[in-house]
């Protein structure tokens, strides 16, 4: 499959479940996805190994676009980014948008073959 | 400034010891103005680097130094995980094994850079930049561990009647004013205890 | 008390949950809060009943702000504010804002006291 | 036009099956540019309103008319529950009891503007309204039942060029043309079921 993949990074493990349990209503299994949320003693919170191991489950050659909640999602969401390995760390994008609305919107967009730059600003553009 | 062994070690365990017999006080500060948990996250982090002793010791200061930074990036949770994380991980990239004075100023600069560049953020928005700088500029202008130590508190003291730009406090606008910043509050008792270990001279 | 109650509607109960936990964090009990999400038969998708429930949970002399994710969990919220008593119709709003970040920003700015057209635009302005 | 208790109830009944016979085929069109449960929804309604008979049945024609549209309201769940909903509420709250015909354009017309408010859209951005504009203005034309259902089902067909502006489907941008709309298919669903029962002729 060479759809963009969807990270969804939530402080909350319900909050990116349920987000992505709406993607999957809407467009299937036609987009790589996987959700992370909660710190490593699975408080309200993020952390980075949970981000990199949802990166990998995701991971398309068309790359991976990162949904997240607030600060902290964000923040350990760029860290995680620059732990991948070099050639993919091009093309995985934190994307400046809402964490649900936007998981749902990149992934419908990512269904229809957009690039990994127009999935980010689908997402990027909802309240926009 | 050589630190053997047995010096780093007791660097580690000062380092932990103060975020964590403190987690309560910060958790309180960070829920005046945040989400209550940056005494939970930093004693989660500390913990975990504690759990790395005494292996960690083993390893030479810089490469101490990037585990412990690692450690924190993987463990904390927060915010701040990834911003003292990078600062602790670029102290490491850029201090020689055995660090003048001088190498000090100049890695704890680039330290304090990149902890900008991972926070989008700078000095006067109410975060630990509000300790880091002015810390560094007494370091720089080579005041002793008794100065450096001095500054970081009143460092600390002197966010409580800022706004908050960044992290979740500036959701607060300016009813952020009036407390002191949690991240200021745990970077200025991690330098206290730093130097209060180092007994950082004047030339040292 | 007095602070502008905070009402979250999602399709999914996961993510109305989480959101909600995410709000305890932030404020407490500083602010009344309730959240509602899936349609009647607990499947993806919002229901009136459940949204007027929360807005009665949730309410506040000073007013409920609706945060909500995607389209029909808009219109329902809408149905359901036009179907409230006419004394309290015009102290309920929808926020044109993202329902996770929105929710953490509006009860944020209601714990502080704030009145419920200052709660709505705090909402709104997060990603403007 | 008069119904007596038993037309009404036949008028509900034939309602109800024409969406929930078509369930799978509604669902069908909402998985190509929508959540794929616009199907189960509208049945999901339905069924509620048929629980509701005989007794529905017993009432006026208006008053039956509010309450399949408040059940539809509280039940369908999706966005459509709201304006399939407030469009039979809106109905009943505009026709008398014995409607004529003119009472049923002024009717049907007050009920259309009433969803336009409801979804903020009109006709053109491929959503039910498609299906209801042009087939109010066969109504108002003087058109009879066999020229209300021919217009309802190629209202619908008109909606697959489109591109849709409201709704879950407007998120795929151009991706959505070439589909019918769900929403639409419903609409027009029935409007053919109601004009077979009602036996709406030119003048009646
Ligand atoms: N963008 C940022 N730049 C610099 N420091 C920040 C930033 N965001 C947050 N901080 C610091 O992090 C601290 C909060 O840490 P913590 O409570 O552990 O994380 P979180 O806010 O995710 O709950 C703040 O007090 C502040 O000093
Ligand atoms: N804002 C709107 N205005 C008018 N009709 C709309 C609007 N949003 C959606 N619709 C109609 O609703 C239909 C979708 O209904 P349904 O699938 O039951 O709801 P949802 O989109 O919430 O899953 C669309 O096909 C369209 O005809
Ligand atoms: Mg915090
Ligand atoms: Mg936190
Ligand atoms: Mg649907
Ligand atoms: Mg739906």
């Amino acid at each position: 499959m060479s759809n963009v993949g969807i990270v969804i990074v939530s402080h909350s493990p319900k909050v990116a479940e349920g987000a992505a349990d709406m993607v999957r209503q809407m467009v299937g299994d036609a987009v790589p996805l996987a959700w992370t949320g909660g710190d490593v003693d699975g408080g309200l919170g993020t952390n980075v190994a949970g981000i990199l191991e949802a990166i990998e489950t995701a991971w398309s050659p068309a790359g991976v676009a990162i949904l997240v909640d607030l600060g902290g999602a964000e923040t350990n969401s760029e860290m995680a980014v620059e732990m991948l390995p070099e050639d993919r760390r091009a093309r995985v994008l934190v994307c400046n948008a809402p964490v649900v609305e936007g998981a749902v919107i990149a992934a419908t967009e990512s269904s229809g073959g957009s690039s990994l730059a127009a999935v980010k600003r689908s997402a990027e553009e909802f309240y926009a | 400034m050589s630190l053997d062994r047995v010096a780093r070690e007791r660097l580690v365990r000062a380092l932990a010891a103060s975020v964590i017999e403190h987690a309560d006080e910060l958790t309180s500060l960070d829920q005046a103005i945040g989400d209550g948990d940056h005494g939970l996250n930093m004693k989660r982090g500390f913990e975990a680097v504690l759990a790395a002793l005494p292996g960690l010791a083993d390893k030479s200061l810089p490469e101490m130094l990037k585990a412990i930074g690692m450690t924190l990036v993987m463990k904390v949770g927060g915010a701040s995980g990834p911003l003292v994380g990078t600062f602790f991980m670029e102290l490491g990239k850029a201090l020689p094994g055995q660090p003048s004075r001088a190498d000090l100023v100049a890695a704890t600069e680039k330290a304090i850079e990149a902890v900008k560049a991972r926070g989008r953020s700078d000095a006067g928005q109410k975060t630990l930049l509000d300790v880091l700088v002015p810390v560094h500029a007494v370091l720089a202008g080579g005041g002793d561990a008794k100065a450096i130590a001095a500054e970081a508190m009143q460092a600390a003291d002197r966010t409580t009647p800022m706004q908050a730009l960044r992290g979740r406090a500036s959701f607060l606008g300016e009813r952020s004013i009036g407390h002191m910043d949690p991240g200021s509050r745990s970077a200025s008792l991690l330098i206290g205890a730093a130097v209060e270990t180092l007994e950082l001279g004047v030339n040292t």
